[in-house]
């Protein structure tokens, strides 16, 4: 019982970041809207930044600056690699836009259904 | 415990944020909504030690994709449409998915716990080892531009890919002087607080840019800041003014110059004889080495992300509504 | 630090963050726009400096101070520019003020 | 001097000359360098190879910094052969580009593809190389993000929603394998798969190991179309430009393969992929329900491009049944079908571009007696199909014989048969373009086609000879394939 305490005090942070990855992949996968997929998609991403993010910190850590009277530093290496993802995911999120754009010119909307309708009508 | 406090409820305003999200119409609401929620992380990330991440996250999530954002809105519709089907089979992938995730954690490490496997190993030599033979303060900077300097040139490849790729998609257009809205240009204190502002976020991106090394910041946040003053000032002072001060021409020259001179220090270390990007051979001393390397890769960095960034500003507005 | 000056910045954080209450509760119970913003921005405004200077108080005279300086002025700056900015965008799309036209 | 330099010059020098090839002002210019390139890149990956088969895997420490603490590049047998499939596809694609790219988009848009497409080989080539799994992770966003750009230049609103929908899933499964990613370093600290490799048997059988396999998994098999994680690959080859179409059917879900076989063999291991995980009794049948079904959806395509995209959807399958059985032979087969189809697809694809370039369509009711007009081009598709569907003295057929051996030699001939059943279906949609192209009187618009022009039958013609010289003389494919195979399975020289 007491076992099952501590995991759960321990573990709790990363089940949120869960449930918050899942919030951002559900729209991508449910919402028609083309927007809101992609806005799905970066929540999808930032909530998977935050687990990276939470997995480096240090119980009484300090940020990774070498510095005086600090002992303990977070683990720099995700914030590393966290900081490429970030960047990869706005160079996604600026293709995926200016693409929902491109679309709504030929298609005048950007409903994937709609789309369809009209991908099969040709 | 004040940071356990702080924390949760930033956690907790996160999921707020996210069902609101999933839920809400109107898509320029769901835009504030997901700067928000971006601008909630940066926080936390803040709380968790990562201030270079949160300084990244604030400037790109909820800065220039908020602005990417607003101008598609702008350019095709507010509305979402309802599904036409009941979402039962996302839902049960999203559950499912979840549920693998939750059953994963439970032999994770605790949040926190100092003794998990990535405290242990690798990690600790890079704060062991970067002050001596690198000798910046900054770890996360040696890390991201020395140890692991590759990756950071795959990241400035990414960015140059999507630069690339909205000038095929979008294109651009030059804008006349002085075209913007008239409506704008009523606005007089908008547009003499900008011209107030507009030297001092170029002042800060420098800042930024060069006091990487100590602080949080480098060549990523640099070149953002950098791009948004000019966003700034062409809200204010239309597309077409900032056109005349940085052509699209110049911001091409930029974009490539950036990766050429990363890529530029990586072969020059392999002409001296070393592997590419050993920083430690560009000077006679090997921390002298290191620094250069850093200083001038970060600046590749900074004048890639300024100048892809403005090109796919310029790419989005331009665009006619 | 002196106790004097630990108690002078925990009235000033504890003050900032009510006016921020303050308007938070505005923008939530107001009837329109306008009135709302209102509310937002003038609370905003203070509160926000009130928690800087609580801030300044605790980091005594240093570089954390300098740094709050800076963002106390840029603050002061951009938060009313940016309601004015949204006031009259507002004013521009047409958008009424709710009214009370009934007779006083 | 340079040879010590050949690994990670594989991938700098077409990542240097893409900036470059934006800043040329004349289109000719952009291609002529971007062909330049793609030969020298070849050049390189024949030294890379000849070296690493001469002295066994190469590693190359980036920034000289020391495993794990920097990134490493690591080229063994395995990656020779990707390495050589995607520079030979590159290099045979380019001198065909000019003129089918040319009349396919938009004049002012041709330095950008150019320097899309060696962004592309960039990143598909950093995935092949590397031995760290975030630099992965990297590489294999640059090549995704190139391709969706690349994708949506063709011709047609199509080509723009195609594009998008390939983004999206293609985000979800990088974004899946980052997960896993992510999680496979909380339990050992260590990106470098070597590494990973030495340090995850201590907590192989832990519930975060097996969960951070299972995203891994799924985030590729989008990556690589696995049946039914395929949705977004039948619009993305059709609406493609056709050079696009082959060089991304040729190589882009091969190193989606490649990328599985190095997490199962190199990172996980052999005993915990496929014991404890039981991933192989998965990917079998997953790979035979493709095989069955999309060769039956690919007899129904009007479209031939969607027919052949269908189709690949299928040899995808053959490629992961190998790779499901985990025995040598199979795995050898996996990959010998791995090159056989690369080639044999982008044959396929280029012929089809010739067609489009002449005609502006590839439906099959616009090729009536399309044969008697362009002899040259049907002739190669048609010895293309003829591999394709695995008759003798073709490479196909060789693809099928060691499959099949493979098959036979755990016993399982059901799926033997069913390889065969499927060989007969492919013999129906390749009979089905015959029967139109030779068979049915040339209307109007066709007779007034001429040949296409020698810039693309050379290039494809080239593709076929390819095919029928490794149909006849396998020994060089097959030796690559089973060395890399006895490499991955851990009974080769390491």
């Amino acid at each position: 019982m007491h076992d099952m305490m501590h995991g759960v005090l321990g573990l709790y942070n990363y089940w949120i970041v869960i449930i918050l990855m899942m919030t951002g992949f559900y729209t991508v996968i449910a919402r028609p809207n083309l927007v809101k997929k992609i806005i799905g998609l970066f929540i999808f991403q930032t909530s998977v930044f935050i687990l990276f993010i939470s997995m480096a910190k240090i119980e009484g850590g300090t940020a990774p600056i070498i510095s005086e009277g600090a002992r303990i530093y977070s683990n720099p290496l995700p914030h590393v690699l966290i900081l490429t993802a970030i960047v990869v995911s706005l160079a996604t999120t600026a293709l995926a836009l200016a693409l929902v754009i491109r679309i709504r010119e030929a298609y005048g909307t950007i409903d994937e259904d709609d789309i369809h309708v009209q991908d099969e009508a040709a | 415990m004040e940071e356990h406090l702080i924390n949760n409820v930033l956690l907790g305003l996160l999921m707020m944020t996210g069902f609101a999200i999933v839920r809400m119409k109107s898509l320029l609401a769901v835009t504030m909504l997901t700067s928000i929620y971006s601008l909630l992380s940066a926080s936390l990330f803040v709380v968790l030690d990562a201030v270079d991440v949160a300084l990244t996250e604030a400037a790109i999530g909820a800065g220039i994709s908020t602005i990417l954002l607003l101008a598609t809105v702008a350019r095709t519709t507010d509305e979402e449409k309802a599904p036409r089907h009941k979402p039962l089979l996302p839902l049960f992938v999203v559950v499912a998915t979840g549920a693998a995730l939750i059953y994963g954690t439970l032999d994770m490490p605790n949040y926190g716990d100092p003794m998990a496997p990535i405290h242990l190993h690798v990690a600790p030599t890079y704060l062991h080892v970067t002050p001596e033979e690198i000798g910046v303060p900054n770890v996360v900077t040696s890390v991201l531009a020395s140890f692991r300097g590759y990756d950071t040139l795959g990241e400035v490849t990414v960015i140059f890919t999507a630069g690339a790729g909205v000038l095929a998609l979008l294109g651009y257009r030059t804008r006349r002087r002085n075209s913007q809205d008239p409506e704008i240009r009523k606005m007089v204190v908008l547009r003499v607080i900008t011209k107030l502002f507009f030297p001092l976020i170029l002042l800060f991106a420098l800042y930024v840019q060069f006091h990487g090394d100590y602080g949080p910041g480098g060549g990523f946040q640099a070149g953002v800041i950098f791009a948004t003053g000019f966003i700034l000032y062409a809200l204010a002072y239309g597309l077409g003014n900032v056109q005349r001060i940085i052509p699209y021409r110049t911001l091409r020259i930029m974009m490539v110059a950036g990766v050429l001179i990363y890529i530029g220090v990586g072969i020059e270390s392999m002409l001296l004889g070393g592997k590419f990007l050993e920083y430690r051979i560009l000077a006679d001393d090997p921390v002298t080495g290191q620094h250069l390397g850093i200083m001038l890769i970060e600046l590749g960095v900074g004048i890639t992300v300024a100048a892809v960034i403005l090109i796919i500003y310029y790419g989005f507005v331009s665009r006619r509504h | 630090m002196g106790t004097v000056v630990h108690i002078l910045s925990w009235i000033c954080l504890t003050g900032g963050a009510c006016f921020v209450l303050v308007g938070a509760i505005g923008v939530l119970r107001l009837p329109d726009f306008y009135t709302r913003l209102h509310a937002v921005s003038v609370s905003d405004t203070m509160g926000a400096g009130l928690v800087l200077a609580g801030l300044m108080l605790q980091g005594g005279l240093s570089m954390v101070t300098v740094k709050l300086v800076l963002i106390f002025y840029f603050m002061i700056f951009t938060g009313p520019t940016a309601t004015h900015a949204l006031a009259e965008a507002a004013l521009q799309a047409k958008l009424k003020p709710v009214v009370d036209d009934r007779e006083p | 001097m340079l040879s010590a330099h050949l690994p990670a010059l594989q991938v700098i020098v077409p990542l240097v000359s893409a900036p470059v090839c934006l800043l040329l002002r004349n289109p000719r210019h952009a291609w002529a360098f971007a062909l330049a390139v793609s030969w020298v890149t070849l050049a390189v990956a024949i030294n890379l190879a000849v070296q690493v088969h001469a002295s066994g895997t190469t590693s190359y420490a980036l920034g000289a910094w020391a495993v794990p603490w920097g990134i490493e590049y690591r080229v063994d047998m395995a990656s020779v052969l990707m390495i050589l499939i995607i520079t030979t596809i590159g290099a045979i694609v380019m001198p065909y580009s000019w003129r089918s790219i040319g009349h396919e988009i938009d004049k002012k848009h041709l330095q950008l593809f150019y320097t899309c497409y060696l962004l592309c080989l960039t990143g598909l080539l950093g995935i092949v190389v590397t031995g760290d799994a975030f630099n992965l992770f990297v590489f294999l966003e640059i090549s995704s993000l190139s391709s969706y750009v690349l994708i949506s230049l063709g011709s047609g609103r199509r080509a723009l929603t195609a594009a998008l929908q390939y983004l999206v899933m293609g985000t979800i499964g990088a974004t899946f394998i980052l997960i896993g990613i992510g999680l496979l370093y909380m339990m050992t600290g260590t990106l470098n798969m070597a590494d990973l490799s030495q340090r995850l048997p201590v907590n192989a059988d832990s519930r975060t190991i097996r969960v951070a396999f299972a995203f891994v998994t799924v985030g590729v098999s989008i990556k690589l179309a696995l049946f039914p994680l395929h949705l977004w690959l039948p619009n993305a080859y059709t609406y493609a430009p056709s050079v696009v179409s082959a060089f991304i059917a040729a190589t882009a879900t091969k190193t989606g393969i490649y990328i599985l076989l190095r997490f199962f063999f190199t990172v996980f291991g052999i005993s915990f992929s496929f014991e404890a995980m039981h991933v192989g009794e998965i990917l079998m049948l997953l790979a035979s329900v493709a095989i069955l079904v999309t060769s039956l959806v690919a007899v129904f395509q009007d479209n031939v491009k969607r027919m052949l995209a269908y189709s690949s959807i299928g040899h995808i399958g053959y490629m992961i049944l190998g790779i499901g059985m985990a025995t040598t032979a199979g795995v050898t087969a996996g990959m010998v079908h791995l090159f056989n189809h690369a080639i044999i697809k982008g044959s396929l694809f280029l012929a089809m571009g010739c067609i489009f370039l002449r005609l502006g369509s590839v439906e099959l009711s616009d090729m009536h007696g399309i044969a008697r007009q362009m002899p040259w081009t049907m002739a190669a598709f048609v010895t293309g199909g003829l591999s394709l569907i695995g008759i003798p003295l073709t490479a196909g057929f060789i693809s099928k014989w060691y499959l099949v051996n493979a098959v036979l030699s755990i016993g399982y001939w059901p799926l033997a048969v069913l390889i065969l059943v499927s060989s007969l279906l492919g013999l129906i949609y390749i009979w089905r373009v015959v029967e139109t192209a030779y068979f049915q009187m040339p209307g109007y618009k066709i007779r007034k086609l001429s040949e296409a022009p020698a810039a693309l039958l050379v290039p494809t013609w080239l593709l076929i000879g390819t095919n029928l010289y490794f149909g006849v003389n396998a020994g060089l494919v097959t030796d690559i394939a089973g060395q890399g195979a006895a490499v991955l399975i851990g009974q080769g020289v390491p």
